[in-house]
């Protein structure tokens, strides 16, 4: 009966993934695409759970007794167009960090920082 | 009359997907990417268009079957194209086809990455 | 490179568990511009990833002591697809049994998204402009630098241009047959935000479909061609326009003395009414989305293109700045 | 018959996939995904007919559209320096691997 559950098992792995590139790797845009990923795991939460055995598309027709939930489907079509979005605006953001220090490492980034500020303290 | 449209629509399909098969095949065992382009090539075109044929024959109603046509007609637009453009860069950044120098070696399997 | 597969892969998903509408857009969007827009940024900041130095264990403890209890929390989780789990209860019959006769549109998710939830749409279209706007705010190039280096490079750099030129003659036959089939993309974009009612589609989908095929024009014609053909002020008003249609169906139907984005009262039938509020903001949508997805896209092909001309230039006299910069490249 | 040809299909992709990850230059990877996107227009067509909803087309009809743009696009930022300087190191190591 467990393997009922199956759909989630696959939702937790990809967000796992997600969540390790983004917490492992230094490299921004690495830790963007490890943020897609876990996006989509979300994504693929929802719309699972919105789904019915047996049932059809959403879309009324002749003859379909049963439908899928339309709601989780809403909610993730504006999602996905928002989150290519706001990844366009953090890859925007990357690339001007990689403009002023040089580099996309998030240590290298820290350090220069670091620099900076002590520079100005003393 | 329907029937002999799906036994026409399964022998589509069947070749089609032993086509694509073969061309799955073929981009995994081939050895290098030009080679690897024909089996491309071959499963993109033929494959797809007995596969669409296939399913245009089962077609239900004259919307299913324009837009079956569309997909055909914009595949067999765009795959070759994008297997030319593809192989032109490949060669303008000087990857080398593998030659023939295997067959004195004796024959050996072709080195699979 | 794999951000495409993945994208075409969860459209598969979405397909499979009868999400059609969500499906249209994840493939419109995860298997196209996402990459692009992922290549673009890593061929800008190089490619090459520095070596870890911090071992990952402790992260991979972090990521699989979390995994394990998120797994122990779906054991309460109704099973897959079963028919009687607490999400199908509540306002999900309503929406299919009643929206036929409530808004008169066979595709639920477009009722349910322009009708019922049609506030919560317009908070996603301000989102998607403002995220639009940011990336224009960070990436756009000062005015007067770029005309003074395009007269620089248009004077010194010929032999760059006319490499370009060679490029697009060895694409002749992209070219041709993009010719042929942008007009067809087009098309079928407006078909998709017009028959949203019926089947899947809509604004989010069709504006993604019509930048699609602008992106490709630019990219086989050059960036510059496509600028003069497609003002970028213009493109930014259309955004803006967009935006304001739509809240502008809601304000109307305030005065017809509704509430905000009450579409009943736009006609004197309400199914009427209903179907042009859900035209008139999947318009608002599509134009909203187009725009946006032009101006990120252009934002960053231009950055790029700027960023290249740079370097080359600088290359060869080996300017300080970009001798640092290049040379912290190879030490990554 | 439609069960037989989307396992066909299934199969396919999956040794597309193996290429996309295995291939040793960028172009492999670009025509295996290529051709990933072509197979993924057949399933979704003949997964529409196999649930009854020839809905499902018009995704067919986008994916087979989108997929050409973002091969062409992939190609165009592959003429970037960035990779082709990459490319320059990783020819190299292939040969060592041969």
């Amino acid at each position: 009966m467990l393997l009922g559950l199956y759909n989630y098992w696959i939702v937790v792995l990809l967000m796992m993934i997600g969540f390790y590139i983004v917490i492992a790797h230094g490299n921004l845009i690495k830790k963007l695409v490890g943020l897609t990923i876990f996006q989509t795991s979300v994504f693929i939460f929802y719309i699972s759970m919105g789904n019915v055995d047996s049932g059809s598309a959403p879309i009324l027709a002749e003859g379909v007794a049963r439908y899928s939930n339309p709601l989780p489907h809403v909610l993730i079509l504006t999602a996905i167009v928002v989150g290519i979005a706001t990844t366009a605006l953090g890859l925007a953001l990357v690339v001007r960090i990689k403009e002023s220090y040089g580099s996309i490492e998030e240590d290298e980034i820290q350090i220069q920082d670091q620099l900076t500020e002590d520079k100005t303290s003393c | 009359m329907s029937l002999i449209l799906e036994i026409g629509s399964g022998l589509c399909l069947l070749l089609g997907s032993f086509i694509c098969l073969s061309g799955g095949v073929g981009i995994l065992r081939f050895p290098d990417f030009y080679t690897r382009i024909h089996a491309v090539g071959v499963t993109d075109t033929l494959g797809a268009g007995l596969i669409l044929t296939g399913l245009m024959l089962i077609s239900p109603d004259g919307l299913v079957l324009l837009k079956l046509i569309m997909i055909l007609l914009f595949t067999l637009f765009i795959n070759p194209t994008a297997s030319h453009a593809l192989a032109k860069a490949a060669l303008r950044n000087n990857l080398k086809p593998v030659l023939d120098d295997s067959s004195d070696k004796g024959g050996d399997k072709p080195s699979k990455l | 490179m794999l951000t495409g597969i993945y994208g075409l892969l969860s459209a598969s998903f979405f397909v499979v568990l009868d999400a059609v509408d969500v499906a249209f857009t994840e493939a419109a969007v995860g298997a196209g511009i996402s990459g692009l827009l992922m290549l673009a940024a890593i061929t800008m900041t190089g490619r090459s990833e520095a070596p870890k130095r911090h071992k990952p264990l402790l992260a991979l403890l972090v990521v699989f002591i979390t995994g394990g209890m998120l797994i122990y929390g779906t054991l309460d989780m109704p099973y897959f697809g079963s028919f009687d789990a607490p999400v199908h209860q509540h306002v999900a019959p309503r929406y299919i049994n009643d929206s036929m006769q409530e808004v008169g549109v066979p595709n639920i998710v477009t009722s349910v998204l322009g009708s019922y939830r049609a506030f919560d749409t317009l908070g996603e279209v301000a989102v998607i402009f403002t995220a639009g706007i940011g990336v224009l705010s960070l990436l756009s190039l000062p005015l007067r630098r770029r005309s003074s280096k395009l007269d620089e490079s248009s004077s010194e750099n010929s032999s760059n241009s006319s490499q370009k030129d060679q490029m697009h003659e060895q694409h002749m036959v992209l070219r041709i047959v993009s010719k042929v089939l942008i007009p067809f993309i087009l098309l079928f974009a407006l078909y998709v935000q017009f028959h949203g009612d019926f089947g899947p589609g809509g604004g989010f989908q069709a504006g993604v479909i019509f930048a699609a095929a602008i992106i490709l024009y630019a990219m086989l014609f050059g960036l510059d061609t496509a600028r003069r053909v497609f003002n970028q002020s213009i493109i930014q008003l259309i955004a803006a326009i967009g935006l304001l249609l739509y809240a502008s169906v809601g304000v109307v139907s305030l005065f017809n003395g509704g509430n905000f984005l009450d579409y009943n009262v736009l006609a004197a039938d309400p199914i009427a009414g209903q179907h042009i509020g859900i035209l008139l903001i999947e318009l608002g949508v599509g134009f909203t989305v187009t725009a946006v997805m032009i101006i990120i896209f252009f934002n960053f092909a231009g950055r790029r293109e700027a960023q290249q001309q740079a370097t080359e230039r600088n290359s060869p006299e080996l300017n300080v700045t970009q001798a640092n910069s290049t040379e912290q490249k190879g030490g990554e | 018959m439609l069960t037989a040809a989307t396992i066909a299909i299934l199969v396919v992709m999956l040794l597309a996939i193996i290429r996309c990850v295995v291939g040793p230059t960028l172009y492999d990877r670009i025509l295996a995904f290529n051709m990933f996107g072509t197979k993924t227009v057949l399933l979704i067509s003949i997964l529409g007919f196999l649930m009854g909803r020839p809905e499902f087309l018009d995704i067919a009809l986008v994916y087979a559209l989108i997929n050409f743009i973002s091969v062409i696009g992939v190609l165009r930022f592959s003429d970037s320096v960035e990779f082709k300087h990459s490319l320059q190191q990783q020819a190299p190591t292939k040969e060592d691997k041969q």
